[in-house]
């Protein structure tokens, strides 16, 4: 469905302005969470066809005609391994923030200016 | 029908990404990172990908917002009593 | 059989839309959690009560009464612990509210 | 000023080249010749109802496994940067009776769902994945509301690598016995639609949803244990 391509391109646009401008730490995080849900709503989207059900056999679907009943079931499966690559990146993403805060006591990233130019 | 379901919950994922990124307290923040989660879940309901549906709704809107709690915790610790 | 699930959901749906008004109108927290907590099990109770009456057979009818089961413990106690935890924060109750069980509960063990 | 005008500039430049992906992404009418195959051919001869997990388990096995690879880097680096620091332990307030007869109602209950679900992730929407995430928030729940829960880190690694161990084992069988790596076709297939049916991929996805769930809750638990 194309207007949910746009939403997650629309998603994706917001998460990276936010990571671009946002000083404290936290919303740079929070806007790297918006775009991987952007990009996931995008793949899932990409694999949609009008009218057609999910691709699990029942008493509803046999597998003769399956060919033209379900829809693409190789984005879901992509989607489903990156999301829980997602959520295990975040944390050591905060993880590292924690650390950071450890060290030197700011959550504002204009304070790290070791690789400034 | 289900064309206006999409349209009113990407209104309302947009605003909730807008408010992620903008609100002043940092915990209403969180809280609204994680209503995308959910509201996408429920958008892959529609696109007919249940399996996705059920990761997003634990993973997204559960365990990442719990993981950011935590995060947020421990830094607060570190703060002591000064608010942020 | 069909018209009486429908009626029973719409009466489920009056409720959680009373639970969500009540979460906009009330004062302050606690208030707010009542009414966020009691008309919505109520109200999910009853829609899934209509709905399994709807489309009544034995094997939708079991898995109703399993997701009954889940949703009047886990909503209560999910309840109590962030009312417990607001308390604790420090949150106050309003001014007219007249009953504070738990701080004088505190105040009794404390002396 | 200058940055922000900067990061301005940099959206509305990714804008420009997005924008004729997204003009030029017609809707499917058909399937791929890829998918056209995993529908004809998919539960013929790998046996599962639920096409995705068969996706996942076996003709993209590969992915599976370097997904789980880089979950236990992440788990690592984690438990590297949160090592163990002296300090004193500060005093938490105890958890109410309420909830913790509660969880000792519910967390069994929990525990059961997560493994229904990825002991039927051939059959029914869900597996592995789903499954360790369930778990996982059972241990949330634990955490929550005995506080002086020390979860036991030895037991963990051991589930984790022993489940990740025979992942590979299983695979390594496949390419023994039959087709190629992660093959699940040297159990029996079984009848169509039943638990102990299509080979391994039951006792795979279990090992992935054990893997996953050890993995989640020791990256939670070491969170929420720092002091």
């Amino acid at each position: 469905m194309t207007i949910i391509t746009i939403l997650g391109f629309l998603l994706i646009i917001i998460g990276l302005w936010g990571m671009l401008t946002r000083k404290h730490l936290f919303r740079m995080i929070l806007g790297f969470s918006i775009i991987d849900t952007g990009i996931h709503l995008i793949i899932v989207s990409l694999g949609y066809i009008k009218g057609r059900t999910a691709p699990i056999f029942d008493s509803d679907l046999s597998t003769f005609d399956a060919v033209h009943k379900i829809v693409d079931p190789i984005p879901s499966a992509l989607v489903l391994t990156a999301i829980v690559i997602g959520l295990a990146v975040t944390a050591l993403m905060l993880v590292y923030v924690v650390q950071m805060k450890r060290q030197k006591g700011s959550l504002d990233i204009s304070d790290y200016e070791e690789l400034k130019w | 029908m289900i064309l206006t379901i999409i349209i009113v919950l990407g209104i309302l994922m947009l605003v909730a990404a807008f408010l992620a990124l903008y609100l002043k307290d940092l915990l209403s923040a969180i809280i609204a990172a994680g209503a995308i989660s959910l509201m996408a879940s429920v958008i892959y309901i529609i696109l007919a990908a249940p399996d996705v549906a059920m990761t997003e709704a634990a993973i997204g809107s559960g365990l990442t917002t719990i993981v950011f709690l935590y995060a947020l915790h421990l830094v607060k610790k570190e703060q002591g009593e000064k608010n942020d | 059989m069909l018209i009486a699930g429908a009626i029973i959901s719409l009466v489920g749906a009056i409720f959680l839309f009373l639970g969500a008004l009540g979460v906009l109108r009330m004062p302050d927290l606690y208030n707010r959690m009542q009414a966020g907590t009691k008309a919505t099990t109520l109200g999910s109770i009853l829609f899934m009560l209509g709905l399994g009456l709807g489309y009544y057979n034995q094997i939708c009818i079991c898995k109703i009464i399993l997701l009954l089961l889940f949703v009047i413990f886990t909503n209560p106690i999910s309840s109590h612990a962030l009312a417990r935890a607001g308390h604790f924060f420090g949150i106050r109750l309003i001014k007219r509210s007249v009953l504070d069980a738990l701080h004088d509960a505190e105040k009794e063990s404390e002396l | 000023m200058i940055k922000r005008f900067f990061s301005l500039f940099f959206v509305i430049l990714l804008i420009f080249v997005f924008m004729p992906l997204v003009k030029d992404i017609k809707p499917l009418s058909e399937l791929g010749v890829t998918s056209q195959k995993y529908a004809k051919d998919g539960a013929k001869e790998l046996g599962a109802a639920n096409l995705v997990t068969s996706v996942v388990v076996t003709y993209r096995g590969l992915d599976t496994l370097g997904e789980v690879t880089v979950l236990f880097i992440t788990t690592a680096g984690i438990g590297f940067l949160l090592r163990k620091r002296s300090t004193g332990k500060n005093k938490k307030r105890k958890a109410s009776e309420i909830l913790k007869s509660g969880t000792s109602f519910l967390l069994p209950l929990i525990v059961l769902f997560g493994v229904y679900i990825f002991t039927h992730g051939h059959l029914t929407p869900g597996g592995g994945f789903q499954g360790g995430v369930v778990i996982a928030s059972a241990i949330v729940l634990l955490l929550l509301s005995d506080i002086n829960l020390h979860t036991d880190h030895n037991i963990l690694n051991w589930l984790e690598s022993l489940s990740g161990g025979f992942y590979i084992i299983l695979g390594l069988l496949g390419l023994l016995l039959a087709g190629g790596f992660l093959d699940n076709r040297f159990l029996p297939l079984g009848k169509f639609g039943e638990i102990f049916s299509a080979g391994a991929i039951p006792i795979i996805y279990s090992l992935i949803g054990l893997k996953v769930g050890a993995e989640l809750v020791g990256i939670i638990s070491k969170l929420g244990r720092e002091e």
